[in-house]
């Protein structure tokens, strides 16, 4: 390896040169430079407010008694909700063996895991008292939802790093030690075990973040009824990130499409995600509805709780129900499941757009309107605005996500076609060559 | 060597995962967790032995008996002590009165112009002011009615000057009364055989006698009240009679005038006051039946109701006939005091000393909760007068007044109580001192006394009103535990002492004395309607009593703030102003800008607003009350 | 999380919950360690190796993972899935006895040096797919070199890594490295065998190798196959120059020049040259 | 102080506060908060971020007023709070009924709130800070809470604490009587203590009696809280809670 400090002790760019796989075009150092800056910024501003946070406390944000959760919240469930998609693909390929999508797993394990690691930043900050995270694990309160939830993602934020290992172990410096491609090999046989796992802890956590709220019988609002322990919410949450997963995917490949200026994977791909994203969809608004329903007529009446009289303060109105049912469900989901509609670019991405936008919105309705409208005659509908701290924070979760995933775009090969498509052209070239030159009968000499 | 290396790392790997299994790494992390929260900023609670003693609160005239809890020798809490067979819970204020001696704005040093000085420049400068004053001086005493306030009138008389009061002793109501009448009798309430007190916008529940005696379930009286805001006493009225804002004057006259058939006046009077005349008379003709009798009396925060006003209920106490009667006004004796004392200075309110001719003016207490804009203070001075104010508190009088001195607060002075206007009998009670004076504070009574030539310590004046207290053999001791004990049997007048200085309280057992009804005023009384914007303002007592006080009125909205201005919905609309906007209010003597808050409890055409010194801005004195009208409220 | 911990109770709820936990932990440490002891495993057995060429293999482009018969033109457009061990390739043996029965099967041709392309390429020899020649000497030892046009688009590197005498080297795995046009070339073994001389390619050969008993031969190239992969390689450097410099000017008129790099250098000579020793 | 409890050895500590003799005086806030070393309002701290374990609400209605007495309802079925808490810092303690917050172990991640119904939960929003030198004033009997955990009302549970070691010297044994500082310090008497299993204690009684309820009680967390009006208007706002007659 003296050789390759040795290369690596040279002027940046070789050095930067020799971390890219060969055959993977990426722009010049400087280019991406240029794309990172502000990212970095943005990234150390949010620091800057978290450590405002921790060392001053929770007062320089704008949540208060009432609004206990606020933006934060918010984003670790959507955040978690896309981030999804690692999960749902890991399993249709690992388990349900649906190869196409092996074009599009390590990226997707990349977005589960800047999601998963962001939204446990945002935590550690939102939580009063960080130091003591690991009271959780040391005095689980084994009926509360969050013990399930802390317990899973944790779980599989690990689970997540372990499928992230090959994909590092296969950067072109350390894929010269023999070892850590054997390592890798024998790694990857195994990941059956470690989809199979993801699966099963996704899929509890990510019911447990919609239990969260389901179980709350001081809430009317968002209060279910359900199945054994869960509440309806959680199988809702469970098959909408399920639902929007794909069409996370789908959605960033094309967006790291546009900004590469390149084509990643086969459009087969694409109409992969596309439809698994546009059936489950459809499910989900149809149980979401039949959920509303029996919460409208049922559960909220029982409960003493006329639901309509949630939504009689402005500007949380039913139309943010029917937005999120129609537009944001619906509309997304038939357009996924035409083929011919989702053959074209724009409309699978915008379909894929609005997915994502809807399962945010249930997200956005279940912490911010279930806090917001009142519980006793005697108390107000409350507003809130998130302090600067929140949004840089926010901010922060997010730069670092696109960060993350900006350097392993580059150094490591997150879409395994990518370098077949690149020599695809010349493949071709050769072969014509190949066949004008004709089969020549063996020389004699 | 490979060999060594391999073994050396599944040595560390093992023990790294032995470590991991173990409690220890979390136990660990776990200390960390609780040691980062013990920062030094979190402070320890108090050690020391826990005891109890009793005292009697001086923050307002009722004198509530305390039962203090202390932690060595600091008091940690304030409870109602049970006297006199029963409990009288203590109001906000009293429960905390022990963090006053830790106020932020607790005056700390003697200043000059809200400049720390030498303790004896207000000294000299005082001194110097009396010798040219010849007789220009006057004590302006915020709680009168206390032992000191007589030893202020006994140092005015040496001094030939004069004794001044903002809220008169014995109440406003029972001093218009005792003007009328004649003889030694004091006038005083009879509340335990009253049928139904009629409170003219008066606080009664709150801040006129003890709370916990008025809002007393038990309590015999039923209470019928006449107000324009819907205060607390109002809510808790068995009658609540809404008037116009500044319609005082014309409830009571209008119920004189029911009783005395005066049909023009009637009519007047329910145009004005929004109760209509049968509702008026019906109230009269009940009020007739049921040994009523109706007070006006004084604001502790707000200050005096209008002359007109008094006369109006005096005559209608006269004609309720509750002029001494049983239940109604009877003659009480006043608590002795020692003929050594000497004649005292007489008594007269602040606005009935002629403008600009005080020479040297000494305020006793000049608490920021007092009913006491500046401008009425200095309209009283002749240029070039030395002012010296006496408080604990930073704010207030003591930031306008030339020298301030800062007084020892609650808990930290002996001191007596006056008797509440709403006791039927005279009484001695000593709040006791429980904690260290601060460095500096000063006894006001004392520092005066000097400046006349008396050196006697305020604790020496008191024991000696006590032994002239004594030789009467009448009276109770109501000791702060056990049997009450009566004067009659006590051995000497040190055992008295003892008794008093032991949290007993002394309550006169005498018949009442006969109190002859003189010559009340007689209708027609000068009625006048009120303004389009009528300002009003309104007060809760001890707002500057405790930092604690946030939680009634900065963590909660339970109090109304400073800055803030309350109008009805209907009032705002006609304003151009909503919920939060902040407005410019200018009335006839100054301006202010406060927040708007709506309230649909408060009647339209009236801005609501809390005392303090954006109402002191507005307010002018007007027939001896605080009054202000907007002429003008736009955004800002 | 523990029995001796506050709150724990040996309740339904504490022990499937508990339960499912543990469960999951375990199995995620002890899949890691599989991986891990199965790693080991891989090396005790010498497997290494190969699974590090099968790694890179399957990540190298389709055109590098060309069959030897596509390149002949034999079978156009095949490419090969084992990784170049043409020993296990049913449709090779086939092909290669379909040959020998006409008696054309590509072999070693003493003497014969091809230079219709501009370059030489002596067929006494075998050549590897990573560009490297094996050349047999009596005495049963062979040397290594690289091919013409190897030498042409590495011409003068700046370093050259040998490894020492006695080194065991397994084919298809680094033999030795070399810094060219900046970037690190690892240049691969043709056969399993021990190095028993080095030279600095002053000889014209590198490494002098005394294959291992089993070493094998057939995934090497010889006879004519040479001269088409050679040919189709000279077409996918000219491509791939052309791709980044718009002038083709490899051959001035028949004869290459010797240092392409200096020829044309807007050309991307670091993913040339990792093209032709199909590194990663 | 100590009365002895024939029926149950557990005590179910309930309260009934009468909301018609509400004045709105603020006395139960103060003595709350001198009783259990609540800080004062933060710099910061609004009436949305203060903290007012015992909280007066002025409810307005239709130029109307009541003054309504929130603390924590001590829920006693699916008591919200509890069944959230992550990590065991509330509970709920079958010997008395009271929901008990455990400072030290509040990981502060606020579920809790957002699972009360009652808003009767404060989160310690920036460190407790006293003006110099008062926190000698503070009660020796309770310990001052932490920047960044949830804290609410116990029913003093510092003052059952000491009723019960009194009781232990004595060797007494159930139940002990004692009062929240609330319910010494209103002066109108309006809220009524003790102990709901106990079927002769005032409480009792008049949880019983007409016009008792308590607050949105179709959720079905029964509350040991019980509020009294003969106003309908409100026993209307008492949101969805119907009349009652648990013990």
């Amino acid at each position: 390896m003296a050789s390759s400090t040795l290369t690596m002790g040279r002027s940046g760019a070789p050095a930067d040169r020799e971390l890219i796989l060969r055959g993977l075009k990426r722009c010049s150092l400087s280019q991406f430079s240029l794309w990172v800056a502000p990212w970095a910024v943005l990234l150390v501003f949010g620091l800057y407010a978290a450590f405002l946070c921790l060392a001053r406390g929770l007062n320089q944000t704008n949540m208060d008694n009432r609004f206990a959760f606020g933006l934060w919240i918010f984003l670790d469930l959507t955040v978690i909700a896309l981030g999804a998609g690692a999960f749902f693909t890991g399993f249709l390929l690992y388990i349900l063996r649906i190869t196409q999508l092996r074009a599009v797993i390590q990226s997707a394990v990349v977005i589960g895991l800047v999601c998963y690691s962001g939204a446990m930043c945002a935590l550690a900050v939102d939580v009063g008292q960080p130091l003591r995270f690991w009271y959780t694990f040391w005095y689980p309160n084994v009926h509360s939802m969050l013990t399930e939830v802390t317990f899973c993602i944790t779980c599989y934020l690990c689970v997540l790093m372990i499928e992230y290992i090959p994909q590092l172990l296969k950067n072109r410096k350390l894929r010269q030690s023999s070892g850590a491609m054997v390592f890798e090999f024998e790694l990857h046989k195994v990941m059956v075990v470690f989809a199979g796992v993801g699966t099963f802890l996704s899929f509890f956590h990510q019911g447990s973040l919609g239990g969260l709220f389901g179980v709350l019988r001081g809430r009317p609002f968002a209060f279910r009824d359900g199945f054994a322990i869960w509440p309806s919410t959680f199988f809702l949450f469970v098959l909408s990130a399920a639902a929007v997963g794909p069409s996370f995917i789908a959605l960033t490949t094309g967006l790291v499409e546009k900004i590469a200026r390149k084509r990643l994977v086969t459009a087969n791909v694409y109409d992969k995600l596309g439809a698994i994203s546009g059936r489950l969809l459809v499910f989900y608004i149809l149980l979401k509805s039949i959920d509303t329903l029996v919460w409208v007529n049922q559960t909220s009446p029982s409960h003493g709780f006329p639901a309509h009289r949630f939504y009689q303060w402005s500007p949380f109105g039913t139309w943010m129900l029917l937005a999120e049912i129609v537009p944001f469900g619906l509309v997304p989901a038939l357009i996924l499941l035409r083929p011919d509609l989702r053959a074209k670019r724009a409309w699978l991405m915008s379909a894929a757009a609005l997915a994502c936008l809807g399962v945010a919105l249930n997200r956005f309705v279940l912490t911010i309107q279930t806090l917001a409208v009142p519980t006793l005659a005697f108390d107000r509908f409350l507003s809130y605005w998130p302090s600067w701290q929140e949004f840089a924070t926010f901010g922060a979760v997010i730069a670092f996500g696109v960060l993350v995933y900006s350097f392993s775009f580059r150094y490591l090969s997150l879409f395994p076609q990518e370098r077949e498509i690149e020599s695809l052209e010349q493949d071709r070239q050769i072969e014509s060559l190949e066949s004008a030159r004709g089969l020549r009968s063996p020389r004699s000499y | 060597m490979a060999h060594l290396r391999r073994d050396f790392l599944i040595f560390t790997g093992g023990a790294g995962a032995g470590l991991a299994l173990s409690p220890a790494p979390w136990r660990l992390i776990g200390d960390t967790a609780l040691w980062s929260q013990n920062w030094s900023w979190i402070p320890k609670t108090p050690r020391g032995e826990i005891s109890y003693k009793p005292t009697v609160c001086e923050l307002c005239p009722a004198g509530c008996a305390v039962r203090a809890r202390l932690a060595g020798t600091q008091p940690v809490s304030l409870w109602a002590a049970p006297q006199g067979g029963n409990t009288a819970p203590l109001c906000p204020a009293g429960l905390c009165g022990h963090h006053l001696a830790f106020h932020p704005s607790r005056l700390r040093t003697t200043w000059r112009e809200g400049k720390p000085c030498a303790a004896n420049a207000p000294v000299e400068a005082a001194a110097k002011a009396i010798a040219s004053a010849q007789g220009a001086v006057a004590v302006l005493d915020l709680r009168p009615g206390r032992t000191a306030s007589l030893l202020y009138r006994k140092h005015l008389a040496k001094l030939g000057g004069h004794y001044l009061t903002v809220t008169p002793t014995l109440g406003s109501t029972l001093q218009s009364i005792a003007e009328t009448t004649q003889g030694p009798a004091v006038p005083a309430f009879d509340l335990d055989n009253t049928g139904v007190l009629l409170s003219i916008g008066t606080p009664v529940l709150e801040a006129w006698d003890a709370p916990g005696r008025m809002l007393n379930p038990s309590r015999k009286f039923r209470l019928w009240h006449a107000e324009a805001l819907e205060s607390a006493t109002a809510l808790a009225a068995e009658r609540w009679f809404r008037i116009r804002p500044n319609s005082e004057t014309a409830f009571a006259a209008g119920l004189v005038a029911a009783i005395d058939g005066d049909r023009a006046t009637l009519r007047q009077a329910a145009d004005l006051t929004g109760i209509s005349e049968s509702e008026l008379t019906a109230a009269a003709h009940d009020l007739l039946k049921s040994n009523a009798v109706a007070v006006a009396d004084t604001h502790p925060v707000l200050g005096p109701p209008a002359r007109e006003t008094l006369r109006a209920v005096a005559c209608l106490n006269a004609r309720l006939g509750a002029i001494g009667r049983k239940g109604g006004i009877i003659g009480r004796n006043e608590t002795p005091l020692p003929k050594t004392w000497g004649p005292l200075a007489l008594e007269t309110s602040l606005d009935g000393v002629p403008d600009a001719s005080l020479h040297f003016l000494f305020i006793d207490d000049a608490t920021p909760g007092a009913p006491l804009p500046w401008k009425a203070i200095a309209s009283k001075l002749a240029p070039g007068a030395v002012v010296v104010s006496a408080s604990w508190s930073t704010n207030g009088l003591a930031r306008q007044a030339n020298y301030a001195l800062p007084a020892i607060s609650y808990l930290e002075g002996l001191h007596d109580v006056p008797t509440p206007p709403a006791s039927a009998s005279a009484r001695f009670a000593l709040s006791l001192p429980l904690v260290e004076p601060a460095a500096k504070a000063i006894e006001p009574v004392e520092w005066f006394g000097r400046l006349a030539g008396d050196e006697m310590k305020l604790a020496d004046r008191l024991k000696e009103r006590a032994s002239a207290i004594y030789p009467g053999k009448r009276g109770e001791m109501h000791p702060a535990s056990g049997e009450v004990v009566r004067v009659s049997t006590l051995k000497s007048a040190e055992e008295f002492w003892t008794a008093a200085m032991a949290g007993g309280r002394w309550q006169d057992d005498a018949e009442a004395l006969t109190l002859k009804a003189g010559r009340t005023p007689q209708p027609p009384f000068h009625l006048e309607s009120a303004a389009t914007l009528e300002l009003v303002p309104t007060a809760w007592m001890g707002a500057d009593v405790s930092p604690l006080m946030t939680k009634l009125w900065v963590e909660s909205s339970l109090k109304p703030r400073t800055q803030q201005v309350f109008l009805h919905p209907d009032t705002a609309r006609r304003l151009a102003l909503e919920h939060g906007a902040r407005a410019r209010i200018t009335s006839s003597c100054g301006e202010c800008s406060v927040e708007v808050a709506l309230d649909a409890a408060v009647q339209p055409g009236v801005l609501q607003m809390a005392a303090g010194q954006a109402w002191f801005a507005l307010c002018e004195t007007r027939d001896g009350a605080l009054r202000a009208e907007a002429k003008k409220v736009v955004r800002a | 999380m523990f029995p001796w911990n506050y709150g724990f109770a040996w309740d339904k709820g504490h022990i499937i919950f508990l339960g499912v936990f543990y469960t999951i932990v375990l199995v995620v440490l002890a899949t890691l360690l599989v991986a891990a002891w199965r790693t080991l495993r891989d090396f005790r057995r010498n497997r290494a190796a190969s699974i590090v060429w099968h790694e890179n293999f399957e990540d190298l482009p389709r055109v590098e993972r060309a069959c030897r018969h596509a390149c002949t033109g034999e079978l156009p457009g095949r490419v090969c899935e084992l990784g170049f061990n043409c020993g296990q390739c049913e449709t090779h043996k086939a092909l290669v006895s379909m040959l020998a029965s006409h008696s054309a099967a590509p072999a070693l041709m003493k003497d014969v040096i091809d230079d219709s392309l501009g370059v030489e390429l002596p067929l006494d020899r075998y050549y590897h797919r990573g560009h490297t020649w094996l050349k047999p000497e009596s005495g049963g030892t062979f040397v290594v070199g690289l091919d013409e046009l190897a030498r042409r688009v590495a011409a003068n590197p700046e370093s050259i890594e040998l490894p020492v005498t006695g080194t065991q080297l397994t084919a298809q795995s680094p033999a030795w490295t070399m810094h060219v046009h900046g970037a690190e070339v690892h240049v691969m073994s043709p056969i399993d065998g021990e190095v028993v001389e080095t030279a600095h390619g002053e000889k014209g050969w590198f490494l002098r190798i005394k294959p291992a008993q089993n070493a094998s031969f057939c995934h090497l190239l010889r006879g004519f196959e040479v001269v088409r992969w050679m040919t189709r390689e000279m077409e996918r450097v000219q491509l791939m120059v052309s791709e980044s410099a718009a002038i083709p000017a490899l051959a001035d008129g028949g004869a290459p020049v010797d240092d392409f790099a200096a020829a044309c250098p807007q050309a991307d000579w670091r993913n040339i040259s990792g093209a032709l020793f199909l590194e990663n | 102080m100590i009365a002895h409890n024939s029926k149950s050895k557990n005590a179910r500590y309930g309260m009934l506060v009468d909301i018609d003799r509400c004045t709105g005086c603020g006395a139960c806030m103060i003595a709350c908060a001198v009783e259990n070393n609540v800080p004062p309002a933060a710099p910061t701290a609004n009436e949305r971020t203060g903290i007012t374990p015992m909280r007066v609400v002025r409810y307005e209605h239709a130029g109307r007023t009541a003054f309504v007495p929130m603390m924590c309802q001590q829920c006693e079925e699916e008591t919200p709070c509890v069944a959230v808490c992550p990590q065991n810092a509330v509970e709920l303690d079958p010997a008395t009924g009271i929901v008990g917050q455990i400072p030290q172990r509040c990981l502060g991640c606020r579920y809790c709130m957002a699972a009360c119904p009652y808003h009767a939960r404060y989160f310690n929003w920036a460190d407790p800070a006293w003006p110099a030198g008062m926190e000698k004033a503070l009660n020796p009997a309770v310990a001052p809470r932490m920047r960044g955990v949830v804290e609410k009302c116990n029913f003093c549970h510092g003052r059952w604490h000491e009723a019960k070691e009194l009781a232990v010297a004595n060797n007494e044994t159930g139940p002990v009587a004692y009062t929240p500082a609330c319910v010494e310090a209103c002066p109108s008497r309006a809220i009524t203590f003790g102990d709901l299993n106990d079927a002769s204690s005032q409480v009792n009684e008049l949880a019983r009696q007409q016009g008792a309820f308590r607050l949105l009680d179709s959720i079905g967390t029964e509350p040991k809280v019980y509020y009294h009006s003969r106003r309908d208007w409100v026993q209307a706002a008492a949101g969805n809670s119907k009349e009652t007659h648990r013990g």
